[in-house]
């Protein structure tokens, strides 16, 4: 058991060195994207795994959470010139608020009565910013370009720096969740999604919790919404709150494996590339081959491997635990 | 010892549509007392579990918990104010272990996670499970599920436990130790209301009975008044009568 | 003109409930959400369209055939996946069928492109003045024919040894199986069914809609929350929520302003759900 | 409304990095290299392809030697630079504004692009051009029309196309013109519109530009982007009993309203289209139902009875691709020749050189095939203050240009007859 810990603790290190590191030796400005993109994904597949993992309300409507922050902290900026950095905040509260104030009804619904509910939030969240002129409608929001910082939150020169900044949102969520897993809130969220009747029976007050998932996911996500539009410097419903978005936060958390912090970091890390190079080699043909791979892809991993890859992960982990006490047993004999 | 805790129930009523549940059932229960309620199959036992926990929302009559009325309240806060419960179909949180699934009931009093651990560890200990402490919760055995429940329950620190068929399924032995604890819980201050349908196991422990049938209290009293009691006798026979047709 | 508005929602109502009828009864007797059901619709309007293109048959009276297609295609699809997620945790029975869809999705534009198509010269076409009211012929056919379809899926359930035990696998799978019910080939049936109802759907729509890969998001998106809307597992329910969007959608649309008419669709869904947790006519598990 | 797909147009892909990395070795010094993003993928992939055709004719007419009466055609590459050849750099942006920033800055940072033009979608172009700022690169748009992309002040964003602002007030001119010549009043016009970005823009313009003439707006409906049934849209439309109706819509939706149009006989006296009216989907899928409908476009082959050089390329474009020359294909045939003009006049492929040149841009009228008075730019917004559109009408299943009037190469045919016909 603590070999196995161990060893699992070294690649953790190593990984997180490598995430660190090697980066800084990445120039090709398209490579940098893509690692932007999987730690904003690996953000966002966490922020999904609070409520569906945890707590196991499945939501397929986190876009609305997102476009929501990527408008406020836009919003700000364009209008009254508020810091980005200041926007960001604003966004993760605003967004949060906004996620209680939609749970209040929503968290009644269980199972797909909930899923479904979230889309349609996400689609109603879209309808009504396409509509919405104070926000500019569907024409979004224009960021000015400005100089180039961390104050402002937007850099030209190279992409390392959004890289960076979202490794660093994405490792203090891990500390986030590695202390709610180990907490009270953590078990309260685990003891809702396993039963809801014995979470009552145990005093647990089941909304006010499902309330509180749903709000530090969607303030997570809204914070992520402004790290796109920082990325971007655009904002526009049709590409914020674009029901893609959600499926695949989801599709990231559950082909990583949910409920478990590594799950969803796998997920993106694994899932994004691959889509990646399906594309990079037959995507250009404008057939739609690659996403015919992504597509059965998936359905091969619900078929065959049905609890992620932390599953796999734990397979080998019980397999190389399993051989290490058969060896210290042939030891002992 | 700890305050003393009154559990009274009042004309508590209950309809599903057409068919009444339970009508007018009242009692009273206090610390350091088991009250036992039987009766067939069907007669409302769990009914009135639920809704004196507020699972199920009653349509007449008060449940007031030391002079506090609680009727229809959120489960969570009747629990919150010591009156905790076990199922008789056996809810454990499946996909977590032993040693946590208790820390989700100590959690209620303790909410800093060192303390919580401590209190879990030991009410597993009281039960008996300590060394179970690591397993899955969906790998029990049923008389494991049984006992797990009723150490999660006792890590809400309950002032009035409520435990639905908790000795069902056990071995004699077994049973025995269960009815042990029950009366160490009583002696400790609790209030206890136990269903059970095993008479044999409860009889000898029980300091009161109520007897339900068809929704209705029929008998209250004593082991020995109860057993006595001819309405009592009749409902048992017919129903065991029943039984051996079926059978 | 709210008589107009009204019978144009009712006809969209009867092609969104075909869907949402197929949907239901997958989601009835076998806990899943189809999520690929609007790519089965489009799968089928490829299917008329082919067969119209090479044989030349309409494509509303090629819809038995086409929904034979769509039932072998179901079984097919059953048992190479859907069956295989059943006794699978929620996640990947919820997400088995969003991979499905994008899968069939893909297909489609590799092996037809990306360009949009529509039956030639279909038989039935233009409209009829009914009193003040006009009505489109070939709409008017497609809801007649989903009535028809809904009709023989009421009777199929209610009246045959096989649709009562498909419906006695949606009340209780385990005391079925105990009384020696073969769930896999009833669920692929059943499966079969919900598949063929996509088909005959997209053989109507494909007399008068334009066809093209993605053609079918959209309406399985709609039938979706009509399913929800009516209670899952409830066929009536669908066609009765789906009948509902339809109203909503065109009277609603044209009151509060079309730009809202999906809005207004997914947030009546939203109330709905709120006052009735289940839905309208829902019942069984969550 | 599942529109782009997300995930998969986030990525044109390591492998294009690979291939780029194996190309930039290979590559001759006298190549000047210019990037193209399209949606070559995707919802409106039939478009990208389409587009990027005129692209590569004129790529092909820059570089090679052609007997035409036309800029670089008789020279062998750009004449100032030692016939320096121009090769163009696709990128694949699925329509997606992630994806276009991504691959816009691909093809400048890992081709070393010195340009950039292409985009359609001005969703996309958005953010495109704010890559191409970022790293101070000219980008010259001839296919996006949207106003608030030259509103934002780029130094680095050029525009041939003239933006809805300017299209609309072509619209109503026309109507104004035809107006005059029947002799009637069509003073209640409807305006139609997908709610996205651009069509929210052309709306805008419409209603600008409405006042101004004098016209009064009846309805103004906005729909949601590839709706599964527009009754109710146009019995809000019929209800109102404009003259005409404006209609600002990409290909799905054009499908579907021109048969809803039939199906509840609303024949206003003038149909306009736009943008997926000219796709050739709509005319193959819809059949006669388009007949009559007045379509905005920068190009029609009519064109060439007034410019033979319409004509002439259009041959070679027949040539290549074996069909004639759609207005999408045309639109994005002017952006080379532009680039290539301002990096012949630099007289160097640096990126600020071109952006001095572009400033001092000034084509005629004959160096273009598009019905532009010639190219000259704003110095503020980097608009084409020479830009103008033309207007079509399908007649016996083909686009003919019937106005501006000295432009006609047909009569029109007013008031639109009725479904009837």
């Amino acid at each position: 058991m603590k070999d196995v810990d161990r060893t699992t603790k070294i690649l953790l290190a190593c990984g997180v060195l490598a995430a660190t590191i090697i980066p800084l030796f990445i120039k090709a400005r398209f490579l940098q994207h893509i690692l932007v993109m999987v730690v904003l994904y690996a953000v966002l597949g966490e922020a999904w795994n609070i409520i569906g993992g945890y707590v196991g309300l499945v939501s397929i409507g986190q876009a609305a959470f997102f476009g929501v922050g990527s408008y406020v902290s836009s919003y700000l900026f364009v209008e009254y010139g508020v810091n980005p950095w200041i926007g960001f905040i604003a966004a993760g509260l605003i967004t949060a608020l906004f996620g209680f104030l939609v749970g209040l009804p929503v968290t009644r619904l269980r199972g797909r009565y909930f899923a479904i509910a979230t889309i349609a939030l996400g689609q109603v969240m879209k309808v009504l910013f396409e509509n919405w002129e104070r926000v500019g409608a569907a024409t979004g929001l224009m960021l000015p370009l400005g100089k180039e910082g961390l104050v402002n939150f937007q850099f030209h020169t190279s992409k390392l720096q959004y890289y960076y900044i979202g490794l660093v949102m994405l490792g203090i969520i891990i500390l986030f969740m590695r202390h709610m897993e180990k907490s009270r809130l953590g078990y309260y969220f685990k003891a809702i999604r396993e039963n809801e009747d014995v979470a009552s029976a145990m005093g647990i007050n089941r909304t006010a919790y499902k309330l509180i998932a749903i709000a530090i996911s969607a303030g997570i996500t809204g914070m992520c919404g402004t790290f796109l539009a920082q990325y971007s410097l655009y904002v526009e419903p049709e590409y914020m709150f674009n029901h893609n978005i959600s499926v695949t936060i989801a599709l990231i958390a559950v082909f990583g494996g949910t409920g478990n912090i590594l799950g969803p970091i796998l997920g993106s890390a694994i899932l994004l590339p691959i889509s990646e190079l399906t594309r990079a080699w037959m995507g250009s043909t404008g057939t739609g081959i690659d996403m015919m791979i992504y597509g059965a892809f998936i359905v091969l991993i619900c078929v065959y491997q049905p609890e992620g890859l932390m599953g796999v992960v734990r397979n080998i982990q019980a397999r190389t635990k399993a051989q290490v006490q058969q060896a210290r047993r042939g030891a002992n004999v | 010892m700890s305050s003393h805790a009154k559990l009274v129930a009042t004309g508590v009523t209950k309809r599903f549509g057409g068919l009444t549940a339970l009508n007018e059932v009242s009692f009273t229960v206090g610390s350091g007392e088991i009250l036992a309620l039987i009766g067939p199959n069907g007669a409302g036992k769990t009914t009135l579990f639920n809704c004196l926990t507020g699972f199920l929302k009653v349509d007449g009559g008060t449940v007031e918990y030391n002079g506090l009325n609680i009727t229809n309240w959120a489960p969570n806060r009747i629990c919150g104010l010591g009156v905790s419960r076990t199922f008789q179909v056996v809810q454990v949180l499946q996909g977590m272990t032993v040693l946590e699934n208790v820390m989700v009931g100590a959690y209620l009093r303790h909410p800093r996670t060192a303390p919580a651990r401590e209190s879990a560890i030991a009410a597993l200990e009281r039960v008996g499970m300590l060394d179970r402490a690591d397993a899955l919760a969906v790998n029990l055995t049923l008389p494991e599920k049984k006992r797990l429940e009723v150490a999660m329950s006792l890590a809400t620190e309950p002032k009035v436990l409520m435990l639905d068929e908790s000795m069902a399924g056990l071995t004699p032995t077994e049973a025995a130790e269960a009815s042990q604890m029950i009366r160490s819980l009583r002696d400790e201050g609790l209030a206890l209301i136990v269903v059970e349908h095993v008479m044999e196991a409860i009889m000898p422990i029980a300091d009161r009975v109520i007897v339900l049938d068809s929704g209705t209290k029929i008998a209250e009293g004593s082991p020995a008044e109860v057993v006595s009691n001819p309405r009592v006798i009749s409902a048992y026979l017919g129903d065991k009568y029943a039984k051996h047709v079926i059978n | 003109m709210y008589l107009q508005l009204t019978v144009g929602g009712l006809l969209l109502g009867c092609i969104y409930g075909l869907v949402a009828m197929g949907l239901s009864l997958i989601y009835g007797v076998m806990g899943i959400v189809n999520f690929a059901h609007g790519a089965f619709v489009m799968v089928a309007m490829y299917a008329s369209f082919w067969l119209n293109r090479f044989i030349g048959i309409d494509p509303i009276l090629s819809s038995p055939l086409i929904a034979l297609l769509m039932f072998f295609f179901g079984v097919i699809v059953y048992h190479a996946v859907i069956g295989k997620v059943l006794e699978g945790p929620f996640l990947a029975r919820l997400l088995v069928t969003f991979g499905l869809s994008i899968f069939l999705i893909n297909c489609a534009q590799f092996l037809w492109s990306p360009d949009y198509r529509m039956v030639e010269n279909p038989i039935f076409r233009g409209i009829r003045m009914v009193g003040p009211v006009f009505i489109e012929v070939p709409k008017l056919m497609a809801s007649i024919g989903s009535l028809i379809v809904a009709g023989l899926i009421y009777w199929f359930v209610r009246k045959t040894k096989t649709g009562l035990a498909i419906q006695a696998i949606s009340l209780d799978r385990m005391a079925a199986s105990l009384m020696g019910i073969d769930i896999e080939r009833l669920n692929g049936y059943a499966f079969g069914l919900g598949c063929a109802c996509a088909g005959a759907a997209g053989a109507f729509l494909a007399e008068f809609y334009y066809i093209f890969p993605d053609v079918g998001t959209m309406f399985g998106l709609v039938a979706l929350v009509a399913v929800a809307l009516g209670g899952f597992g409830s066929t009536e329910g669908a066609l009765i929520g789906a009948i509902l969007i339809g109203i909503i959608e065109t009277v609603g649309g044209f009151m509060v302003g079309s730009e809202f008419k999906y809005a207004l669709v997914f947030l009546a869904y939203l109330v709905i759900v709120i006052v009735r947790p289940r839905g309208l006519l829902g019942w069984g598990a969550d | 409304m599942l529109r782009k797909n997300w995930l998969s147009r986030l990525l044109v892909a390591t492998a294009l990095v690979v291939l780029a990395l194996g190309s930039t070795i290979a590559l001759a010094a006298e190549t000047i290299k210019i990037g193209a993003v399209y949606p070559l993928t995707g919802a409106v992939a039939t478009t990208g392809a389409d587009c990027r055709t005129g692209v590569e004719l004129a790529v092909d007419i820059i570089n090679g030697v052609y007997d035409l009466d036309f800029p670089f055609a008789k020279s062998e590459g750009l004449p100032n630079l030692g016939g320096a050849k121009i090769e163009v750099v696709f990128g694949d942006t699925r329509g997606d504004p992630t994806q276009g920033m991504a691959e816009t800055e691909r093809l400048i940072t890992e081709e070393g692009v010195v340009a950039v033009i292409g985009g359609y979608q001005s969703g996309v172009v958005k953010t495109a051009s704010m890559a191409s700022e970022r790293l101070q690169i000219p980008y010259v748009l001839s296919d996006a029309t949207s106003p608030a992309l030259t509103e934002r002040g780029f130094e680095w964003f050029f525009r041939v196309i003239p933006h809805d602002g300017i299209q609309a007030k072509n619209a109503l001119e026309m109507v104004k013109d035809i107006e005059a010549k029947e002799g009637t009043k069509l003073s209640r016009i409807a305006i139609l519109w997908e709610n996205t970005e651009w069509g929210a823009n052309v709306a805008k313009a419409m209603r600008d530009w409405m006042d101004e003439y004098g016209f009064t707006m009846v309805a103004d409906v906005p729909y949601a982007y590839r709706a599964t049934d527009v009754t109710s849209e146009v019995l809000k439309l019929k209800s109102a009993n404009p003259d005409v109706v404006i209609h600002a819509s990409y290909v799905s939706d054009a499908i579907l309203f021109t048969q809803t149009f039939k199906a509840l006989d609303f024949s206003p006296k003038m149909l306009i289209g736009m943008a997926g009216y000219l796709d050739p989907s709509y005319l193959s899928t819809v059949g006669k139902d388009g007949e009559y409908f007045f379509v905005r476009a920068v190009y029609g082959l009519d064109l060439a009875a007034r410019k033979p050089i319409v004509a002439e390329i259009n041959e070679l474009y027949k040539q290549k691709y074996g069909r004639d020359m759609s207005p999408n294909a045309a639109r994005s045939f002017s952006a080379p020749f532009v680039v290539a003009d301002a990096i012949n006049r630099a007289g160097s492929a640096d990126p600020a050189a071109i952006r001095k040149a572009l400033l001092e841009t000034n084509m005629a009228a004959d160096d273009l095939i598009s019905p532009y008075e010639g190219v000259r730019f704003d110095p503020e917004t980097h608009d084409n203050v020479l830009g103008k559109s033309l207007y079509l009408q399908i007649q016996d299943g083909q686009f003919r240009v019937v106005w501006p009037f000295d432009l006609a190469a047909v009569p029109y045919v007013f008031p639109f007859p009725g479904w009837k016909k």
